[in-house]
């Protein structure tokens, strides 16, 4: 009964550890891992876990805790999925930003490849936009660079290819060597000119703070 | 990444200047404005690689310390003309209120400092929905064909142009010693003597007076010319006493003015 | 009193698909489009989210609601950083050299402004600086200036507010209060003091002209 009430003390600061590991997590965050994270037997945190999920049904909570796939993760109730439905309709940009496709074609064309070697292609933070490709199931988490810190490795998924009707990433047109074209070659010749009028007005009308992208 | 320049020390002329004058100086009412700016004038022989726009900056702000400093080495203070007197003011306003704006912009630096680290500390959660909703979402990639994507794999992987960022709206006076050097050696042993107000009058910029001076300083330094003035307030004599030879600004070591 | 009742009960449901939606976002979602979704008052919906943030608070979650860049979101809580780090491995967030911050703070509290301008308070040229907040995405190109030369005008982007954690620029305190306390305008202006006529002959002794600016 003591070392039950010991470990309730170190419980209230590892459950909290838990929800926040939970909460930034993409995807269902194996037991092994958990345990190791927090350092506590894998019993003790299925133990954790289950208690948390039935706290959250006690609360009446519009989430839930879930074991699935040798996992556990958070999700939306089912009986809310109206709501989702309506936000994923609403809220969802319908197009994929140019940021999103570049990165997706570098994934493309280099796979696998990890978030850092995209970075320092894009020479921004590919987070964001990775989460997105990988949401809409067009790029997917593909293994782990052997190396030290082994990063994890992306590539295109099966219905990446389907949607753009190729069977293979080889059927992509290839790539050549680099030969700049005509309108970067421009651009570097023209480094100091004033814009012309039309590139002023379409500046202006593109580029308000509120378009700023977010997270890409 | 492009280089930011900075120096050892100092990022800049007013991060140097706002040091010297808050920092160094134990007794704000013993304040030796000569300290400053012999100080000041040292820490930029010491920067080696300046870039011009910097170095300019920097030698508008020793322009006006010097001015400030030469204010205490004129004799007499009776007839002292209000105009000067007033523009040295206005002068010296100016280099305050910019100490004070750079000031303000390096507090809120801080705290912005402050504030992202706190927030740095949270992790968001972006995970999407699940699969259960994967058939609502909006296929992003309808009519997207092979060659678009090859298209914007060209368009990451090709080095952008640097964005040049356009000058020309700024008026910046690039006052530059060198040049005023250079000037200086092939107008004066044609002229052989003549009055530092006759040698700028063209000047519309008060920073190119001061440069010219300082240029004629460093010709007096180097024992090329000789300085004379007759009174109080005259007029100043400069004459040539480098011989008929032509002086090459090559020939003074001057490489600490250049940009 | 009754009408109250009345709507705690609405507020039960509403609630919870609140919760629901902030799960699946992926990044903020704007009050607006959660006040859309959840048919309520934009109003109701911010006391909502702010009684819905305090009750977690009070619960003692391992995660919080924020709201942040104009929207909401769950987040882990900032004391919990240590094992959420643990979990992501890239987790390491680059920090803002001095120079990079006191640019995004000319920037966020002069917005438009111009390189030239930033160039004028800083005293420096802020060219690499821009490229380096830009490429983070914390600053964008809002347009150009209407004057000759048109220069590019700078703004703030949602990824500068999601970095300092506020919501919006006009959460930033007034920049007055930065504006150096006495002490400093004294000390500056001592500085830079025009000597008066007592003060010449001590000087005239100190100073020699070997102090003179020399190449050597």
């Amino acid at each position: 009964m003591t070392e039950k009430t010991a470990t309730r003390a170190v419980d209230a600061e590892i459950v909290r550890a838990l929800e926040a590991i939970l909460l930034v997590a993409s995807e269902p965050v194996p037991t092994d891992l958990l345990a190791q994270i927090l350092e506590q037997p894998a019993a003790v945190v299925d133990q954790l876990c289950a208690s948390l999920a039935s706290a959250y049904d006690e609360a009446g909570h519009g989430f839930e805790l879930v074991r699935i796939a040798g996992g556990y993760r958070y999700q939306s109730r089912g009986d809310l999925a109206p709501y989702v439905e309506r936000f994923i309709l609403d809220g969802q940009r319908a197009r994929l930003s140019g940021a999103a496709l570049e990165t997706l074609a570098i994934v493309a064309y280099k796979q696998p490849i990890s978030r850092s070697q995209i970075a320092s292609i894009r020479g921004v933070d590919p987070d964001g936009v990775l989460r997105t490709l990988q949401s809409r199931g067009y790029i997917d988490q593909v293994g782990r660079d052997p190396g030290p810190g082994q990063a994890v490795m992306w590539g295109t998924t099966p219905a990446f290819l389907e949607k753009l009707g190729i069977n293979s990433v080889n059927d992509l047109p290839p790539i050549v060597e680099f030969v700049p074209d005509a309108e970067v070659v421009e651009a570097l010749e023209q480094g100091l000119r004033i814009p012309k009028a039309a590139d002023v007005v379409s500046d202006v009308t593109t580029d308000q703070p509120s378009n700023a992208p977010s997270s890409e | 990444m492009a280089v930011e320049v900075s120096t050892p020390v100092f990022e800049g002329p007013f991060d140097l200047l706002l040091h010297l004058i808050l920092k160094e100086q134990v007794d704000i009412h013993e304040v030796n404005l000569a300290t400053i700016v012999d100080a000041y004038l040292q820490e930029i022989e010491r920067l080696q690689s300046l870039d011009l726009e910097v170095a300019t900056e920097f030698l508008l702000i020793a322009a006006t310390l010097v001015e400030l400093k030469a204010r205490r080495l004129l004799p007499g203070r009776e007839d002292v003309d209000l105009d000067e007197e007033l523009a040295l003011w206005e002068e010296r306003d100016l280099l305050l209120a910019r100490l004070l704006e750079c000031k303000t912009f390096k507090d809120v630096g801080q705290v912005f400092g402050r504030l992202a680290d706190e927030a740095d500390r949270s992790y968001a959660r972006a995970c999407g929905p699940d699969e259960r909703f994967a058939e609502l979402m909006p296929d992003l990639l309808e009519g997207v064909k092979p060659r678009q994507v090859h298209a914007a794999y060209l368009r990451a992987t090709t080095p952008k142009p640097e964005p040049r960022l356009d000058l020309y709206h700024v008026t910046l006076v690039k006052a530059n010693v060198a040049d005023a050097l250079a000037e200086l050696l092939d107008e004066l042993p044609r002229v052989g003597r003549i009055t530092f107000r006759r040698l700028t009058r063209d000047f519309v910029e008060r920073l190119e007076v001061i440069v010219r001076f300082l240029a004629l300083l460093e010709l007096f330094k180097q024992g090329l010319v000789d300085l004379e003035q007759g009174e109080k307030f005259g007029d100043v004599q400069i004459v040539w006493t480098g011989g008929d030879d032509r002086v090459s600004v090559s020939a003074l070591t001057i490489d600490d003015y250049e940009g």
